[in-house]
C-alpha cells in the first residue's frame, strides 16, 4: 500500500512537530533544574522548574508514530506509553491541552493531574501509562469494546522492546489472537530499557518472531523509516479492520536522547548517537518527497514554520495558563 | 399505599446472578468476564445460568490472564461499555493488581474525571472451609487502602442484589467481595441469615450507608460481610447475661458510613470491630482510628477492641484455620472483656 | 535414550502409587461431605470431614510425573502446580508425611499449615503452589542457585495448558533462555482448565511451539504415555544438565477425575472420560514390561502389593496422627 | 574505653550501597537482580559501583519481568541463596504482587517453618518531584497488611546501612522501603538530616526498635521514613511557641515497637501520626488503633490526629502534590490543633 500524498505530507509534517516539540522540551524541562537556584551539592534538580518529575522524550522515534497512525481513524483507539508525545501527538491529541498538562496546568488534558506521563484524551481515543508493559491489556479490551458495538475501529498498541519481556505482553497477545480483536500491536525496539540493552534483556534478536507463539502475523520493520512502518502498519490495520484479528510489528528505531531527561548515559557507547543520527528519518523523509516532487523549498518552508508555530504556540499556552487550585487535588477520584 | 412486592427467598448467589441479568437485559453495554463464568456458571455460582440465556458474546470465558482480561475491561469500558469481570478468588489478586489498582482505580483521577470506567470486579472473599494461605482470605482492607476503588462487599441475598445493581450503574469501578460462606452454595456450609427474601424487580441499594442489624445500647460490633452474622449470633448470646450489643452492618467500605460509626458508637460507648481480613494496618485499625478521632465529642467506655486475623496467613489445618479466623465464641468473648474493662 | 530396567519398574510401581493415592482419596475426601450429617439443604459440604478445602486429583497424568522424575536427582527441584500429588510422589516426597499434610496433621510436610496444594519438602526439593502458574519463576531460581553453586542441578516445572496464558509463563521461558538456566518447562496438556476448553483458552494448538518465542527447543509429546515422556525428558533434562538452557515440553495427557472433587463436570462431555481410560497409560507400561520379560505375574502382584501397602501405610499415618495445637498457628511466619 | 570508629558523612543512597557490598564481600551467597542495577547502578543509586566491584555474575541487571525475578528470588533462597532483588518503585508492585505475597511472604509458614528465604526486595518509594500517580507512593502499610514481610522503611544513612546489613542476615524476606527524597541523590532535592555519620565498619540496627528523634512532653509524632525530618521541623517550630513535641521513628513497621509508642502517648498524652502512604486503612490507623486499644491505661489529652494523602492518586500537578503529600505547615497545624482541642 503507497501512501497518498496527503498521507506523505502529513507524516512529514507530524515528524516535525514530534521532532520541535520533543527538541523544545529539552530546554524547557531544564528550566530552573540547574545551579545555583536549587539546594546546595544538587547538580540538578528534577523536581524544580515548570516541567518536574521524570521526561521521557522521543525524538529520533517518530517514524513509528506517524507511520502508524497516518491509518487511523479519530475512531480509533492508541495506547502509547512512558514515552507518550510522539504517539499522542500523531494520533492528533490537542497539542496545546497536551503541553498544558505536561505543565501541570488546569487547561491541560487531565487537569494537570495526569502528567507527561499519564495523557488521556477520550475525545481524540487516545491514552498512556507510566508502566511498563500495561497498555495493551486495556487496547484489547477498546478493540473488544469496538468490535461488540459493531463497528470496524481499530485499536493500536505501542511498547518498547524492553516491554515485550512483560506478562502482559504475552497474556494480551493470546487473548487479541484467541478473540480475533482488532489489535496492532507495535513494538519499538531502540535497542535500550533505561540502561539494559536488548540482548541483555531478550532471548532471541526479533520480537516479531514471537507472533508465531499465538498464530498471528509478525512483521519486522528492519529501518527507522516512515514508509516502511507505513507500508507493515497498513496491511496490520487493514486486517484488523476486516476482522481478521491482530498483527505484531516490530520496528527498528533510535533513541536520540537519554532514557529520561537528565540521563547522564554512562551505559550507552558514546558515538552510537551521533551515529544513529546520520539516518534521521525527517531528512529522509523529506528527500523522498522532493524526488517525488512533492515537496520544494517553499513548500517545505511553509510546512516547518507551520510545525514551528504549533508548538510554539503549545508552548505558549501552557506556559500562559493557569495551575489548578489546591482544593482540585480532591475532585476526580470518582466520576461525578 | 402498599405495593405488593413479589419477593422469593434467595441465596446470595443467586441474588448476585439476577442482579447482573437484570441489568444485562436492560443495558446491552453490560457484558461478563471471567475464568468459568459460563458453562460452570461461575465457581461461586455468581454467573449461574447467564450463559444460556446471554450466550457467549456477552458471557465470556477467559483464558487464565487476569491481567488480560481485567485490563480488557478498563479498556472496554472507556469506550463507553460497562464490563463485569470475575477475579475467581480476591487472593489471586496479586497476578493482576497493577491493572487494578494503577489503571482502573487511577485513570479517571489522572484524566481530570475526562475518563469514566463503569467496571465492576467481583470476586470471591473468606475462609472457614480449609482452603489455605491462597484461597481464604478477605483483603477488602487492602483495597480500601489504594484510592479509586469503591469497595462493597455484602451479608446478605438482599443487599447483594441491590448493591450490585448499583454496582452495574456506577461509573466507577467498583469492587464487588462476595464471602464463600454466605453464598448460599449446596456444597459449601453458609450462615442461614444470608438467604433473604429478595424482591423480584430491580431496586439499587445505595452505597455508604451501614445498616443496624441489630440495636443494642451497651456496645457497638462494627463488621461487614460473614462476620455479620456471626456477630449476631454472639449478640443473641450475651444478651442473655444482659448485654445489649448493636451490630452495623457497614456494607460498603468505600464510601464508608463514618457518620453510623460515630452515631451508635456515641450511643453505646464501646466499640469492637469485627473483620475477617488481617487483623493489622486494616480495617479494623481504620475504624478504631475513625474513633479515636472523634474522642472530643465522643466518651468511651472502654478501649477499643479488634478482631481479625492475626496477621499470619490462613493456615489450612481445621484447628488452626478455627483459631485465626475470628469466631462466634471469640466475639462473645470480647464483649465480655469490652463490658468489664473501663477507660 | 532408552530407561533403564530400574527406571522402567520404578515408573511403573510410581504409576500405581499415585493411581492409588489419588483413588483412595476420592473415597476418604467424601467422608463426612455428604448428607445427612451436614449442614440440611446442602449436597455437601467442602469444609467437613478428615480432609476438607478443595482437592485437585492427578488420576490419569501419572505419565508426566514419572517420564520427567525418573531423570531426577534428588538434588533436583521440582515445583508442582495445584494439582501436585503426582509429582510430589515422583520426586520421592514421603507419602505418610505428604498424605498427613493433606489430613492437617501435625506430622504432616508443614506441620499442617499448608495443605494439599501447599506441599513443601527442602530435603527432596520439592514445592508446590495453589497459584497458577506460579512455579515458574521459583524454579528459574533454584536454577540459577544451581548454577551459581557449581552445581549440575536442574529443575523441572510442571504446569498445565490453562497456565500457559499466564504472564508468568512468558516472563520465565525468556529469563531462563536469556539466562541458560537448567530449567525443564513441562506443560501437562489435559485440555481443560476447570471448565474452559483449550481451544477457548489458547489462540494456537501447540504450546510447544512457543517454545520459538525463546529460542528454545520445544517438543509435544503427542500420547499420555510414560516412555514417551521419558524420552523427551532426557533429551531436556541432559541438555539442561549440559549448561546448555531450558526445553519446553508439552504433554498430551488425560484428567479422569472432576477439575476438583465434588465437580459435577457439567461442562464435559458425557463419554469423554471413558474414552480418555481406554488408554490408560498404567496397563499400556505394564504391558511393554511384560513384553520385554521384565515382568510376569508374580513380580506384577508384589510390586502392586507394595504400592498398595505404601499407600495405604501413608493414609494409616495421616489418620493416626494428631492435629497441631491451635497454638501452632501462630508460629512460622518467620523462620527462627 | 573508647575505642576509635571511623565514621563518614554517607547519602543514604552510598550507606545502602556499602551495606551491600560489605555483605557481599562477607558471604559470596549474596547477589543483587533488578533492572538497571549494573552499569547503571539503580536508578536511585541503591547498587552503586557494586558492578564493577562484583561483576554481572552477582550483579545481575534483569528484563522488565518482575515476576520472573522476583520469583526467581524466592527459589533460589529456597535452595540457600540470599538474594538482594530491587523493585525499582513500590508503584510496580502489582505486575508481581502474587510472587511477593503469596509466595515470598507464606511459603515459610506454608512449611511450617522448613522453607527459609532469606530475600531483602529493595523499593524506592514517596513523591515530592511531581512523579505522579504511579511513582510517587509509598505503600508500606499495604505491605505491612499483608503476613510474612518484615518491613523496614529506614529515615537516614546510618540507620539505612544498619537495618540493610539486619536485612540481608535475616533469614526472612524483608522489603526495604527508601524513600527518594533522603537518598542524598545528586539530582533531587533530599532532607539534608538523612545524609549523616557513618561508621565504615559493618554494624547491625535491630529491627522493631523505634527511635525517639526529638524528646518532648507535650505530643507524640509518631512517624518513619522522610516524614521524620519534616516532623522535626515541625517540632522546632512550634517549639518556639512553647509546645515540646517528641518524634518517633519508627524504623520498622513489622515488626512493631508498639511499646515505644504507648510509652511516648502515655507521657505526652496527645497522638499524631505522620504518613506518607494513603490516609485510609493504612499505618495511621494501625497506629491510632494501637492507642485506642490502650485507653485503659493510657489517658489522651486530645483527639488522636492522623496526617497523610487523603486516598486520592498522587497529583502531578505541583500545587496540588503540595496539598495532599503532608508538609511542615500541615505538622505543625496538627499540632496546634491538637494541643488547642480536648477529650
Ligand atoms: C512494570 C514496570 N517496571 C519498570 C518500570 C521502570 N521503567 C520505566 S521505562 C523502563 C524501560 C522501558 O524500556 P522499553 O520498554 O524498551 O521502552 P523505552 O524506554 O525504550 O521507550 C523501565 C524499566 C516501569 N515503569 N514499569
Ligand atoms: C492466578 C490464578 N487464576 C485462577 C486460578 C483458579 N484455578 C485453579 S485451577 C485452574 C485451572 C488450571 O488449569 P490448568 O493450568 O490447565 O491445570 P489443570 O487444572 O488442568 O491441572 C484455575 C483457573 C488460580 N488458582 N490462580
Ligand atoms: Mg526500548
Ligand atoms: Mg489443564
Amino acid at each position: 500500500m503507497n501512501p497518498t500524498t496527503n498521507q506523505l505530507l502529513w507524516m512529514y509534517e507530524t515528524m516535525l512537530v514530534i521532532r520541535e516539540f520533543e527538541e523544545t522540551m529539552v530546554n524547557v524541562y531544564l528550566e530552573g533544574k540547574l545551579p545555583p537556584n536549587i539546594q546546595k551539592g544538587l547538580a540538578f534538580d528534577i523536581g524544580s522548574g515548570p516541567v518536574p518529575g521524570e521526561m521521557h522524550l522521543a525524538a529520533g522515534q517518530e517514524p513509528v508514530a506517524v507511520g502508524v497512525c497516518a491509518h487511523l481513524k479519530k475512531e480509533d483507539t492508541v495506547t502509547g506509553t512512558h514515552r507518550p508525545h510522539h504517539f499522542a501527538i500523531a494520533k492528533g491529541v490537542p497539542l496545546d491541552r497536551m503541553a498544558a498538562e505536561i505543565f501541570g496546568k488546569v487547561t491541560g488534558l487531565g487537569r494537570g493531574k495526569g502528567g507527561h506521563m499519564h495523557l488521556f484524551d477520550p475525545e481524540h481515543k487516545f491514552s498512556c501509562s507510566g508502566i511498563i508493559g500495561a497498555g495493551m491489556p486495556p487496547a484489547c479490551g477498546s478493540a473488544l469494546a469496538g468490535k461488540k458495538l459493531g463497528t470496524d475501529w481499530v485499536t493500536a498498541t505501542f511498547f518498547g522492546e524492553g516491554a515485550a519481556n512483560q506478562g502482559s505482553f504475552h497474556e494480551s497477545l493470546n487473548l487479541a489472537a484467541l478473540w480475533k480483536l482488532p489489535v496492532v500491536f507495535i513494538c519499538e525496539d531502540n535497542k535500550w530499557a533505561i540502561s539494559v540493552e536488548k540482548s541483555v534483556s531478550t532471548a532471541i534478536p526479533s520480537n516479531a518472531d514471537r507472533a508465531a507463539a499465538y498464530g498471528v502475523p509478525g512483521v519486522r520493520v528492519e529501518h527507522n523509516d516512515a514508509l516502511e512502518v507505513f507500508a507493515a502498519a497498513g496491511d496490520a490495520v487493514a486486517r484488523a479492520r476486516r476482522g481478521e484479528g491482530p498483527t505484531l510489528i516490530e520496528v527498528k528505531t533510535d533513541r536520540y536522547l537519554g532514557h529520561f531527561q537528565g540521563d547522564a548515559e554512562v551505559y550507552r557507547p558514546k558515538d552510537e548517537v551521533a551515529e544513529l543520527r546520520k539516518h534521521d528519518p525527517i531528512p529522509a523523509l523529506e528527500g523522498h518527497l522532493r524526488a517525488l516532487g512533492l515537496l520544494n523549498d517553499q513548500a517545505d518552508a511553509e510546512i516547518r514554520s507551520r510545525a514551528h508555530r504549533r508548538v510554539t504556540d503549545a508552548y505558549d499556552f501552557a506556559r500562559a495558563t493557569a495551575y489548578p487550585e489546591p482544593e482540585e487535588a480532591l475532585y476526580h477520584v470518582f466520576a461525578a | 399505599m402498599a405495593t405488593a412486592v413479589a419477593t422469593r427467598t434467595l441465596t446470595m448467589a443467586q441474588a448476585i446472578a439476577e442482579a447482573i441479568g437484570q441489568e444485562m437485559e436492560r443495558d446491552p453495554k453490560v457484558f461478563v468476564m471471567g475464568e468459568d463464568v459460563g458453562k460452570y456458571g461461575g465457581i461461586f455460582g455468581a454467573t449461574g445460568g447467564l450463559l444460556q440465556r446471554f450466550g457467549p458474546e456477552r458471557i465470556m470465558d477467559t483464558p487464565i490472564s487476569e491481567t488480560a482480561f481485567i485490563g480488557a475491561a478498563t479498556g472496554a469500558a472507556a469506550e463507553g461499555m460497562r464490563p463485569i469481570a470475575e477475579l475467581m478468588f480476591v487472593d489471586f489478586f496479586g497476578v493482576c493488581m497493577d491493572q487494578i489498582y494503577n489503571h482502573l482505580a487511577k485513570n479517571t483521577y489522572m484524566s481530570g474525571g475526562n475518563v469514566k470506567l463503569p467496571v465492576v470486579l467481583m470476586t470471591a472473599i473468606g475462609g472457614g472451609y480449609n482452603d489455605a494461605a491462597q484461597h481464604s482470605q478477605s483483603l477488602y482492607g487492602l483495597f480500601a487502602h489504594v484510592p479509586g476503588l469503591k469497595i462493597v462487599v455484602p451479608s446478605n441475598a438482599y443487599d447483594a442484589k441491590g448493591l450490585m445493581i448499583h454496582s452495574i450503574r456506577d461509573d466507577n469501578p467498583v469492587m464487588f467481595f462476595f464471602h464463600k460462606g454466605i453464598m448460599g452454595l449446596p456444597w459449601m456450609a453458609y450462615f442461614e441469615g444470608s438467604t433473604t427474601e429478595v424482591p423480584e424487580h430491580s431496586y439499587t441499594v445505595p452505597f455508604g450507608q451501614a445498616r443496624v442489624v441489630r440495636e443494642g445500647a451497651d456496645v457497638t460490633i462494627v463488621t461487614l460481610s460473614q462476620m455479620v452474622h456471626k456477630s449476631v449470633i454472639a449478640a443473641e448470646q450475651v444478651a442473655m447475661d444482659g448485654v445489649s450489643a448493636e451490630v452495623l452492618d457497614l456494607r460498603t467500605l468505600v464510601p464508608l458510613d463514618r457518620e453510623a460509626i460515630l452515631r451508635s458508637v456515641a450511643k453505646t460507648g464501646r466499640l469492637i470491630v469485627a473483620d475477617e481480613d488481617y487483623l493489622r494496618f486494616g480495617m479494623s485499625g481504620e475504624i478504631a482510628a475513625i474513633v479515636a478521632e472523634e474522642l472530643g465529642t465522643i466518651s468511651l467506655k472502654a478501649p477499643v477492641r479488634r478482631l481479625g486475623v492475626p496477621n499470619v496467613p490462613i493456615p489450612y489445618s481445621r484447628p488452626l484455620e478455627h483459631a485465626v479466623i475470628p469466631q462466634v465464641h471469640h466475639l462473645v468473648h470480647a464483649i465480655h472483656q469490652t463490658m468489664a474493662s473501663k477507660v
